[in-house]
């Protein structure tokens, strides 16, 4: 069933690069020593630990619980004991340290006593997001946004449609692709799970039409499910990024999300294809979110393919095990060459939001010195949210950021296709992300500023008052004195006899 | 002669009246100006403007006696509103008032601490807690590092720390200053 | 009727008040550092210039001519400008404070600006009757305020531009209003008046 | 293997700001072949002699404020500027008018604003229209192609002509009026422009050889937009704008001025149309903005052409036009994924 396809403007036809890690099936890592797991993997409040040092745990315990509404649990990967609580640099393009907890693993790898669940219908849906939650599952296409809030449609939202996002675009990264070949059965789990908990019929399987493999399996799987009939695989034309969230439900829907809202404004949901699968893991057999699918690939990259991953392994090791020509504390980037970052540390762990570790990307740019703007309009030509990259650059170097905000600078998804274009070389993407920062931590110094303002002003009618107070019982005190005064002088009236020195009194 | 000076008197009366008449219709009152300027400063309320807090300096700009670049702590961002805002020059931070320095946080050391309540008196924002005789310390979310607090400290036992980012607090770095040096990085 | 659009197409392009006329020039530089206070400063000085081309003409028609005192007219001129301008200048501090503030010195200003008086002048030079010196006034002040405007949306522009040191602010701001006075010299001709 | 680029994107497209300059001047290359066959070779002096001075001005600024100077000699806006100007300037045109016409160009219009991409007017129609205006006699005396393909023009007397002004080979006359010249001076005396067209300086339907020379550029320019150098809104909207406003006063007061086609392919026209008005730096970036941008050079070429006082309009249109570039841009701001209401 062809769906009539919308589209977006801009964006890019790029080389894939994907034969380099599809040719082998997926492969587990093998257990290493140590694991550091941080506590903040995904969007949200860092979740808080329930372990202290020294303690046993095992595969799948939860060591750390959700804090605050928009969080997600934490689990040991594998079972061993907890040696450390303490600062680790984490996968983070600031290269700063965050709480986390390492993980001497005991290699024995057994599993905590695990409740699967065989028919989810007698659950309610509120039980099934608990499951989620407390399973520690986090959107695995990069972001890391807790799944359990996009399966809550809300009191006033009614769901149309169950996007499940399976289009990766960016070049080298291949986990989703073969996700959906090898394990289409989970995945499907996973649909009629949220389709359950969303109350949505209508499902759509997106994928990008050079992934033919992963879309006969899903076609395959889903033949094998007459139940599922609403539900269809839709293949869309491949172009950069459509993957981003708002691009592929103008392409499936041709709907808009309102800019600063959500999907499910508009009775949309997406996931990605790894979340559903984790998702059918934890709910069919009872396993938390321990360990994910990630692709190892790039030109220094001997065996590239993807890894069953347990959190916490350090990335060097995972680069060993495929043989990768790298010197320590050489760039590599994680994530993809559109929109990941460069790290240098090696002791680096495996994260949840972990997809793709590229080492010597093939056709990466040259080394050169950007030229001025010739305001060409390439970069606004190819923006695929309608932006105006040259003006958002003028202002963000201009430091008027009021003027960049002017210019939608927040709806800027950063896919990169604007300093691909750009020819004068300019990294407009990175003056975007400072701007995004600057304007942010101005926002915070004015609130912090406003409540710095009210604290001084109550602090000055305080003192005003206690001021007020004081003068108030010295005239009080004044007064009584006045008045004791004058009884003696009234009194020192009538015996005239006998005069009494008061002043010693009044200075005492 | 006699009707030139007449026929100015005459023009000089009419348009009196209306000018008169104007000016009552018109009143203005209160300054909008100055909550506007008060609303940029960053309410350290330091005093290193020479003025007692940051409400006083901005009536003080309001009404243009004293110049905009006398707040360190405010530093260049702050300066650019004002001028922006005022449609001023720029101009570059006052070195008599201060260096501009990044955001320190004032810390008390809990050894030498003897809870004489001098530092709580001299807070302009109450961002220290304790009494008398008790161990006194620095609420760090409300504290804006004006250091008024370490003068009147007897035994000296507060110290100004550096905040340091954290991931969610990190800022990425400004690229026009690493623009024409991009040829030999990493 | 055609000659009335004459005069309007003639003040607003042909000779214009400031890049081809010459006149105006302070506020001109100095009240086009941001769009928004050269559309308030645009918006005043079209109030004051119709206004006062208006009077200046009954003025000169009604009580200078018939006595016989033209030579008092620079001095009423310039009294009966004063008068507009300080009444614009109050109704501006009540309706906006903030273009009051920030255009702080040049509304006062707009007395001595020489466009005003000029246009005043100019009106009667040319023997303009009621109906065209409040056109020819007014379309001044629009050509006035049209090119403040551009001169302002471009001094944004420049002001963040990478001018060499010794050019910025002013300098570039009167290069640049040189080079659109140029440009404006391809109207010159467009209209024979 | 050190990564080139600071945070990502890692990867780069071909698009360079020299692939665009170099592709332009390409485009130009028929142009200048016509020009030579029907003005004679002086135009290649007067280009070589602009180019030379342009880069030797951008180095000793360069220089000046302390830049690199490779990236900023070898993007070719210099040249380009430069080769527009030399095309615009009368062939026999003297070489002093060409050397103050690309100093000021390179000076004044361009690195005093900061250097490539910083300027908001088109330094070589600055340059055109201060010689326009400073030395009119100059800059309106054309060698009439009538008498040039009797006896043609060498090299050597061109370039002796140039140098030091006076004219070996045995034609007299030197100065003689644009098409667009002879059209007003005529209408002036309230010929008609039918019989107008009789003269020898026309040819089948605009000036003889200015309406090749036109033809040429817009095969250029057609070559620039399929190489994606210059997007179609600018040209389009220019020339449409042009024969619109032309169309309708040709019909209502068909004595007033030629017809539109002779209007299309004669002066400076397609010139304007797809190498000056489309040069990215000054004119407006935004998609409807480059619609407004070229109507309004377009409109303004044929006002200025028509009731102004110079011959061609062009240079001073696309000025104008550059001056209104930021309010257009401010206006004509597209509709952003999701935005509710504009």
């Amino acid at each position: 069933m062809t769906q009539k396809l919308g589209s977006f403007p801009g964006g890019l036809k790029l080389n894939g690069q994907k034969k380099r890690s599809t040719q082998v099936a997926i492969r587990k890592m093998p257990l290493s020593k140590k694991l550091i797991l941080p506590l903040q993997q995904h969007i949200g409040e860092a979740s808080i630990p329930i372990v202290s040092v020294g303690d046993k745990v095992l595969k799948g315990q939860k060591i750390a619980k959700a804090e605050g509404h928009v969080s997600v649990a934490l689990h040991a990967p594998s079972s061993g004991t907890i040696i450390a609580i303490d600062e680790q640099p984490i996968p983070h393009p600031s290269g700063l340290s965050a709480l986390c907890i390492s993980i001497e693993t005991d290699g024995e790898d057994q599993w905590i006593k695990r409740q699967p669940i065989k028919d989810f219908t007698e659950h309610t849906e509120h039980e099934i997001r608990q499951l989620i939650r407390d399973a520690g599952i986090v959107g695995l296409g990069g972001a890391g946004f807790p799944s359990f809030i996009k399966l809550n449609p809300g009191v006033h939202h009614h769901v149309e449609t169950l996007i499940i996002n399976g289009v990766e675009c960016e070049p080298y990264i291949t986990c989703d692709d073969m996700i959906m070949r090898e394990r289409a059965e989970g995945i499907l789990d996973g649909i009629e799970i949220m389709c359950y908990a969303l109350h949505v019929k209508n499902c759509v399987i997106a994928i990008e039409d050079n992934k033919p493999e992963a879309i006969s399996a899903l076609e395959l799987a889903l033949g094998a499910r007459p139940h599922l009939k609403e539900t269809n695989v839709v293949v869309i034309p491949t172009r950069y990024p459509t993957g981003s969230e708002k691009q592929l439900i103008q392409v499936v829907t041709g709907k808009q999300v309102p800019t600063g809202g959500l999907p499910i404004d508009i009775g949309i949901v997406s996931h990605n294809v790894g979340t559903t699968y984790a998702i059918a893991r934890s709910i069919k057999h009872g396993e938390p979110l321990i360990s994910r699918i990630v692709t190892v690939t790039g030109r220094e990259v001997e065996h590239a393919g993807n890894f069953e991953t347990l959190f916490g392994t350090p990335m060097h090791e995972l680069l060993e095990f495929c043989g990768t020509k790298r010197q320590p504390e050489e760039p590599f980037i994680l994530g993809g060459p559109m929109m990941g970052y460069n790290l240098s540390g090696d002791h680096l762990p495996v994260t949840k939001t972990a997809n793709c570790i590229i080492v010597g990307v093939d056709d990466g740019a040259k080394a050169s010195t950007p030229l001025p703007c010739i305001r060409c309009g390439e970069c606004a030509t190819a923006c695929p949210v309608s932006l105006l990259p040259q003006q958002l650059y003028w202002h963000s170097r201009a430091k008027d950021l009021d003027k960049a905000k002017e210019y939608n600078l927040f709806d800027c998804i950063e896919c990169g296709c604007c300093s691909y274009v750009c020819p004068s070389e300019i990294p407009l993407v990175h003056y975007f992300r400072f701007a995004k920062t600057e304007i942010m931590n101005q926002q915070q110094e004015h609130a912090k500023a406003d409540i710095a303002r009210i604290r001084h002003e109550n602090r000055l009618a305080r003192l005003e008052l206690e001021q007020q107070e004081k003068e108030l019982r010295q005239q009080q005190r004044k007064a009584a004195l006045a008045a004791t005064q004058a009884a003696k002088v009234k009194q020192a009236a009538e015996l005239p006899t006998e005069p009494q020195t008061t002043d010693s009194q009044e200075t005492q | 002669m006699l009707t030139a000076i007449l026929a100015i008197t005459l023009l000089a009366l009419i348009l009196g009246l209306v000018l008169g008449f104007a000016a009552i219709r018109f009143k203005v009152e209160g300054d909008p100006i100055a909550d506007q300027i008060d609303k940029i400063l960053p309410q350290t309320q330091c005093g290193q403007c020479s003025f007692a807090g940051c409400r006083p300096y901005a009536e003080a700009i309001a009404a243009g006696e004293v110049d905009i670049n006398r707040c360190p702590p405010g530093g260049e961002a702050t300066i650019h509103a004002l001028a922006d805002l005022l449609e001023v020059e720029f101009k570059p931070l006052d070195e008599e008032c201060g260096v501009e320095k990044p955001k320190m946080l004032a810390v008390i050391d809990e050894d030498r601490c003897i809870g004489c309540t001098l530092c709580i008196q001299a807070c302009p924002v109450d961002a220290i807690l304790g009494a008398a005789k008790h161990m006194h310390t620095v609420i760090a979310s409300e504290c804006t590092g004006c250091e008024l607090c370490l003068p009147p400290c007897p035994v000296d036992c507060i110290d100004m720390v550096e905040t340091k980012p954290k991931p969610n607090t990190w800022r990425w770095p400004d690229p026009a200053h690493i623009d024409l040096k991009l040829g030999d990085q990493p | 009727m055609t000659d009335y659009a004459l005069i309007l197409i003639s003040t607003i392009l042909v000779n214009n008040i400031v890049l081809v006329k010459f006149l105006g020039l302070c506020p001109f530089m100095g009240v086009s550092r941001k769009l928004e206070t050269a559309i308030g400063m645009g918006l005043a000085t079209t109030f004051v210039l119709t206004l006062s081309s208006i009077s200046s003409y009954l003025i000169n028609e009604y009580l200078l001519a018939p006595l016989g005192i033209e030579f008092l007219r620079t001095i009423s001129f310039i009294f009966v400008i004063a008068v507009v301008v300080q009444f614009t200048e109050l109704v501006v501090h009540k309706t906006s404070p903030i273009l009051y503030q920030v255009l702080g010195i040049f509304l006062p200003l707009i007395t001595t600006n020489c466009a005003v008086l000029g246009v005043a002048l100019l009106n009667v030079q040319q023997g303009h009757g009621f109906l065209e010196s409040a056109l020819y006034g007014f379309g001044a002040a629009i050509g006035f305020s049209m090119v403040l405007i551009i001169f302002a949306a471009m001094r944004e522009r420049i002001a963040v531009a990478d001018v060499p040191v010794a050019f910025q602010g002013a300098a570039i701001g009167l290069i640049t209003a040189g080079l659109m006075s140029m440009a404006f010299m391809g109207f010159a001709g467009l209209v024979h008046v | 293997m050190p990564l080139s680029r600071l945070s990502s994107p890692f990867l780069a497209g071909t698009n360079r700001v020299t692939l665009q300059m170099l592709q332009l001047l390409a485009a130009l290359i028929p142009a200048i072949i016509a020009i030579v066959y029907f003005f004679g070779p002086s135009v290649l002096i007067t280009m070589t002699l602009a180019v030379v001075v342009a880069l030797l001005a951008e180095a000793i600024l360069l220089r000046l404020r302390n830049r690199p100077l490779k990236p900023f000699l070898t993007d070719g806006s210099a040249v380009v500027t430069a080769v527009l100007l030399a095309i615009a300037l009368p062939p026999l045109a003297p070489w002093w008018l060409t050397v103050t016409g690309i100093l000021f160009a390179i000076i004044f219009a361009k690195h005093l604003y900061g250097g490539l991409g910083y300027n908001p007017f088109n330094p070589a129609m600055v340059a055109y229209v201060l010689l326009l205006i400073s030395f009119p006699l100059e800059m309106t005396t054309w060698l009439p192609v009538a008498n040039l393909s009797e006896h043609p023009l060498d090299i050597s007397s061109a370039f002796q002509f140039i140098f030091n002004g006076q004219l070996t080979s045995s034609i007299d006359t030197v100065s003689g009026a644009t098409p667009l010249d002879a059209m007003k001076t005529q209408i002036g005396l309230h010929q008609i422009p039918a019989y107008i067209f009789q003269q020898p300086v026309f040819g089948l339907w605009g000036g003889k050889g200015w309406e090749w020379i036109n033809l040429w550029l817009a095969v250029g320019g057609v070559f620039l937009l399929y190489r994606r150098v210059i997007s179609w809104h600018i040209p389009v909207a220019m020339l449409i704008g042009l024969s619109t406003i032309s169309l309708v006063t040709w019909l209502i007061a068909p004595e007033l001025t030629g017809s539109p086609l002779f209007h299309l392919i004669s002066g400076g026209t397609m010139l304007g149309a797809f190498f000056i008005a489309t040069d990215p730096v000054t004119a407006s970036t935004t998609v409807k903005g480059k619609i407004v941008f070229g109507a309004g050079v377009g409109l303004l070429t044929y006002i200025i052409r028509v009731w102004g006082g110079y011959p061609d309009g062009v240079a001073f249109a696309v000025l104008i036009m550059n001056m209104l570039v930021p309010l257009i841009d401010y206006y004509t701001q597209p509709k952003v994924y999701g935005a509710v209401k504009r």
